[in-house]
């Protein structure tokens, strides 16, 4: 399936993304920003279909968007919000701000610049496996001793949860 | 332009693979109507079906038999005032019913309808699935928060928490129904609805049939967890009247509204779909091979053409029961001009060239209209569920069966 | 019984007899709580039927508090009723049956007569503002407390 | 009209109690499953019930004020205002307490007929309850049911007594009309009508999972707290206490029937619903057997016009539906009784409640007010 418009949706993605991380920042309702991150995590998630990685994209919807902003608006929800809402949002530390970015603007460039072998100079081809197979192999082939542990901790974080809110059942 | 449409309706790949946009739109404008038109035969159906479980005669009076009810009802809910609670949050307030019913739509991009009829046959369809259908869960939550009275916020947390916790049991059964699709030997498995179709055809049993008890159960893990998905029949707490008014769309109203009752039966039609697909041979007609052979094939093509006479037959029966009193007069004329627009489709499902096309698109959504009935029977039939036995009944009954059939399915299958 | 209630308490019981089969004892104020514990453990009169009052207004003491009671196991009733005078507390029979909670507080909601010892004494029929004890004699059949009326319902009277 | 001095029993001694998330939910006046204007204050902590309390009066129209200025024959179709799903017991419990103040005895025939008419009323009373019941706990068809057969009762009082609900059917001294011409024929065929309905309701609800599952175990209360707070009628044998007027202190010729009194052994609201089912066919073989032996004579005793009972006072109790319903009547020779004073059921039954719903969840609190089965005009009176 050949692609269509690729640069028109790559721009059309990003920027939504970019936006929509701007939004997260400077809503003073938590919900509202709340909702930007959700779109924002769609937006990538339209950017791994675009580089025909469709599992991973699907992944994202269900884990990212359906499942943690769900319990990220839930705990949104359950502690009220009027009094935060109040305080002033931007306290004096924008001087600390503004010196991370230059920072981070920084970093941006040296890496451009120099690791300029890292990124792959052509567009991404259609692979022959399909993303999911290629993924299976990889997890459940030679990195399957890092996914057990990371499935261990993944279930000590579980147990602590219900051993902290076992005072209230 | 005609045999360009006629080198489409036999190629093999669907339009979305095919990458033309303008099949692709067509079919998304195809299923938008099909699916407004059920929507609004399922608002009919429901009630006259619960009415007459109930001994009682359901809407009658709009229309012969109540059939012009539907209409009358989005005509009622279009002009209805939509109030907006004062301090609600206005932007919130307006996205959450357009997330809800995004959502329910976009399910609709996977679902094959036939070998070639989907909109796209993504090789990740199950998985699309999946996460579109969890995203509905951020509409309802929204749509609670931001009518910021007590009662839909409660409504809105109960809705969301069983949600969440069903889509696990339903992720599950899900998966060991694709485990199926992989395990005959001469493909892998596949995630994309048609291919898993098309295993059931060519390993030539239905998954809920297959390695017996584990299809069936996982079935069953499904049809439970789809209930308790769309908040329907004996898991409708959300919207438990007795206790927390109407659940998190209290504060809608018209318009909005018709939005959430939109989006609830098309999710319900969706997740139904879904069923059918992974476990009933989505668009096989039943006992494909053990009734094989040219004379059952002419029998179960000519299906189609009987259920729609068989309908204009009872539209009829219905006119010769009508009242003589002239103030039926308009009624009895509509009914007989239904009854023949029925009789018509029936005649015209006869011919040959049309007959087999239709056969898997009819053969789908009449197995979905099976389901659509067992929704209406449950809601008949079951008193509601208390919120902790519903969680318990989804974490400590579902999630554990769900688990074992996909180890059980596992196991046969390699032993198989 | 009846008469191993009266060696007993004696001066306490005023009269104790049967009317039409049915049959009651006048008792003396003072002595009434203790004579409905022994009525309860000794005589297994375990289910207290109703509370209620008759006002008689040309009478010095001008209430009659009247207890009903039942025994499952001697499939048997009595009356115990005594007289208190407009103001006077009579003993509250909630420590021996709790079933006396709220009919003591329907008698006080609609005779004013306080029964000391009552754990929530407070009007159950009437709204708690409401001023006069309907089921008096002085009280008028369609009188209403006009005060209470104007400021909550905001209407004149409700007549 | 909130009145901000409520006051929760529970209040004084557990003061430290108020930690964060306490929630005090009214379960306002005109919520859909009170039956009629009851209103409980609820306090929640998240889905657990601390403790209730109820506000009742709203439907308070002073019926023992008023028959204080009302002759005995006048003040007869008040009483059917009360219990209004239940009035033709209320009617009989009152005509037999004036009787028995005259020292009159009703004719035979007038018995037989008063025991028809008010084991039928058991019958709808009961089917009333099921359907609200049912569909508080969310199973909307037994609704339908029963008031289709519960519509064939009220057709029978309806050709007997003029009136469908407050019937006032009968008059001190016995019946005032005669049978309808194809009253028993009437009454056979209700009879075969029904008998196989119940089994119906029992078909829908008693082995359906859910139904079982939301009230086996929810609102139980023991033997001992029923006699404790005097709670009477089926709660009380669905706690095992094999008690009922019609069979302990029997009247209006109940003693040559011959029936059961169903009782439950755990006192939950499953038991309950078993007693309440068993008692719907208990008074079908009641009302066979009544049909059956019903004598010829006279239907009205010998009453003078004006009645004037002789000074006296006495207590009277029949088996109404709902429980233990009493009546007190102090007479001073006029022809208006100078105090009459009603024990209502429901009105005992509902303090159970705050017992029964203790460390409850919210939805039970629903299906205990139902399966109490108050009607709020014989709360209130």
């Amino acid at each position: 399936m050949q692609p269509v418009a690729t640069t028109f949706f790559f721009y059309f993605l990003s920027g939504l993304t970019l936006i929509a991380g701007i939004l997260v920042i400077t809503r003073r309702n938590p919900v509202h920003s709340a909702l930007a991150l959700i779109l924002a995590l769609l937006g990538q998630a339209g950017l791994y279909l675009m580089l025909y990685a469709p599992f991973v994209a699907g992944v994202q919807i269900i884990l990212y968007a359906g499942g943690i902003m769900v319990l990220f608006l839930f705990v949104i929800m359950l502690v009220n919000i009027e009094k935060s809402q109040k305080e002033e949002q931007f306290n004096k530390q924008w001087v600390v701000g503004i010196l991370a970015a230059v920072a981070l603007g920084v970093l941006f460039v040296l890496v451009y610049t120099k690791g300029k072998s890292l990124f792959p100079d052509r567009v991404a081809q259609l692979p022959e496996q399909s993303n999911t197979q290629q993924i299976a192999v990889m997890l459940y082939g030679n990195y399957m001793f890092t996914f057990e542990i990371a499935s261990l901790l993944l279930l000590v974080a579980i147990i602590g949860a219900v051993v902290m809110a076992k005072k209230r059942i | 332009m005609l045999e360009y449409i006629k080198s489409y309706l036999d190629s093999n790949t669907t339009p979305g693979q095919a990458g033309n946009l303008f099949w692709a739109s067509v079919y998304i404008l195809l299923i938008f109507l099909g699916l407004s038109v059920a929507v609004i035969a399922m608002n009919w159906l429901e009630r006259k079906i619960l009415a007459h479980m109930q001994v009682r005669l359901g809407p009658m009076r709009v229309g012969p038999h109540g059939l012009l009810q539907p209409i009358a009802d989005a005509i009622k809910l279009l002009i209805k005032e939509d109030i907006m609670p004062s301090q609600a949050d206005g932007f919130v307030f307006w996205v959450a019913p357009i997330v809800v019913v995004i959502t329910a739509f976009t399910v609709f991009i996977v679902v094959p309808f036939g070998p070639t009829h989907a909109v796209t046959d993504m090789n990740i369809g199950v998985l699309f699935m999946l996460g579109v259908s969890s995203l509905s869960v951020l509409g309802i939550v929204t749509a609670g928060w931001a009518s910021n009275s007590h009662y839909p916020l409660m409504g809105a947390l109960r809705s969301s928490a069983q949600m969440v916790s069903y889509e696990i049991a339903m992720g599950l059964a899900v998966v060991s129904a694709v485990l199926m699709t992989s395990l005959n030997q001469t493909g892998t498995g596949t995630l994309s609805m048609i291919g898993i179709v098309q295993s059931q055809q060519v390993q030539q049993i239905w998954f809920a049939f297959k390695f017996f008890p584990l299809g069936l159960i996982a079935f069953f893990v499904f049809a439970v967890a789809m209930v308790a998905e769309t908040n329907r029949a004996p898991f409708d707490l959300p919207e438990a009247e007795s206790e927390l008014t109407a659940g998190f769309h209290t504060e809608y109203s018209g318009f909005r509204w018709s939005l959430f009752f939109l989006a609830e039966y098309s999710a319900m039609i969706a997740v139904s779909s879904i069923a059918v697909t992974l476990w009933l041979g989505g668009w096989l007609r039943p006992f494909p091979h053990l009734l094989s052979g040219s004379t059952w094939d002419l029998v179960f093509s000519l299906l189609p053409g009987i259920t729609f006479l068989l309908l204009g037959l009872m539209a009829f029966v219905g006119v010769f029961r009508m009242p003589k009193h002239p103030y039926f007069r308009v009624q009895t004329i509509g009914l007989a001009g239904f009854g023949v627009v029925l009789g018509l489709i029936g005649l015209l499902l006869f011919l040959p060239p049309v007959r087999d096309r239709i056969q898997d698109v009819f053969w789908f959504s009449a197995k979905v209209a099976f389901f659509m009935y067992l929704y209406i029977w449950y809601r008949g039939t079951f008193p509601r569920y208390r919120f902790d036995q519903l969680m318990k009944v989804g974490w400590k009954v579902l999630l554990p069966v769900g688990i074992g059939v996909l180890i059980l399915t596992a196991v046969a299958g390699v032993l198989l | 019984m009846v008469a191993k209630l009266k060696t007993h308490y004696l001066s306490g019981i005023l009269e104790a007899n049967t009317y039409l089969g049915q049959n009651y004892m006048i008792v003396e104020t003072s002595i009434v709580s203790e004579l409905l514990q022994v009525l309860r453990d000794q005589e297994q009169f375990d289910y207290c039927v109703d509370i209620t009052a008759v006002h008689y207004p040309r009478r010095e003491k001008q209430f009659d508090v009247i207890w009903i009671l039942y025994s499952f196991p001697r499939n048997e009733r009595i009356r115990v009723k005594t007289m208190i005078a407009d103001g006077e507390t009579a003993p509250s029979a909630v420590p021996i049956w709790p079933a006396a909670n709220w009919l003591e507080r329907e008698v006080y909601d609609m005779f004013g007569i306080h029964f000391d010892g009552h754990p929530n004494l407070k009007r159950i029929l009437l709204p708690d503002g409401w001023k006069g004890h309907p089921l008096r004699k002085d009280y008028g059949i369609i009188q209403q407390d006009q005060e209470w009326v104007k400021i909550n319902l905001g209407i004149e009277s409700g007549q | 009209m909130t009145d901000p001095t409520f006051h929760l029993e529970l209040q004084e001694h557990e003061k430290t109690f108020l930690d964060s998330n306490e929630l005090i939910i009214n379960m306002g006046p005109q919520h859909p499953a009170t039956h009629g204007v009851l209103r409980v204050i609820l306090k929640l902590d998240g889905e657990k019930v601390l403790g209730t309390e109820c506000v009742i009066g709203y439907l308070h129209r002073g019926v023992e004020k008023i028959a204080e200025h009302r002759t005995y024959t006048m003040f007869n179709p008040y009483v059917d205002r009360m219990d209004y799903v239940a009035a033709v017991s209320n009617g009989l419990g009152y005509c037999e307490s004036v009787e028995k103040l005259l020292n009159v005895e009703a004719p035979p025939r007038a018995k037989y007929i008063r025991v028809i008419l008010a084991e039928l009323n058991r019958l709808a009373s009961h089917m009333l309850w099921l359907g609200t019941h049912a569909l508080d706990i969310g199973a909307i068809t037994p609704l339908f049911y029963t008031f289709r057969d519960r519509e064939e009762i009220l057709k029978i009082f309806e050709k007997y007594c003029g009136a469908r609900l407050t019937t006032h059917a009968f008059r001190i001294g016995g019946c005032l009309y005669e049978t309808y011409e194809g009253f028993e024929r009437e009454v056979k065929k209700f009879l075969d009508f029904v008998t196989p309905k119940i089994g119906e309701y029992e078909e829908l609800l008693t082995t359906n999972r859910i139904w079982v599952e939301r009230t086996r175990g929810v609102g139980t209360i023991s033997a001992k707290d029923c006699i404790a707070l005097g709670v009477t009628g089926p709660v009380l044998r669905a706690s095992g206490v094999k008690w009922d007027i019609r069979k302990a202190q029997p009247y209006a010729a109940y003693a040559d029937f011959d029936f059961e009194i169903p009782i439950g052994q755990s006192g939950d609201t499953y038991d309950r619903y078993i007693v309440r089912m068993e008692e719907m066919r208990q008074s079908l073989r009641i009302i066979a057997q009544a049909i059956d032996r019903i004598p010829e004579g006279p239907i009205m005793a010998k009453v003078p016009k004006v009645i004037k009972p002789p000074v006296g006072e006495i207590y009277h109790s029949i088996e109404a539906p709902k429980g233990e319903l009493g009546y007190f009547i102090v007479s001073d020779g006029s022809t208006q009784p100078y105090r009459v004073r009603v024990r209502p059921p429901s009105f005992v039954n509902l303090q159970a409640l705050d017992l029964m719903v203790r460390d409850q969840l919210v939805a039970d609190v629903i299906a205990v007010i139902g399966t109490l089965d108050i009607v709020l005009g014989e709360v209130d009176r």
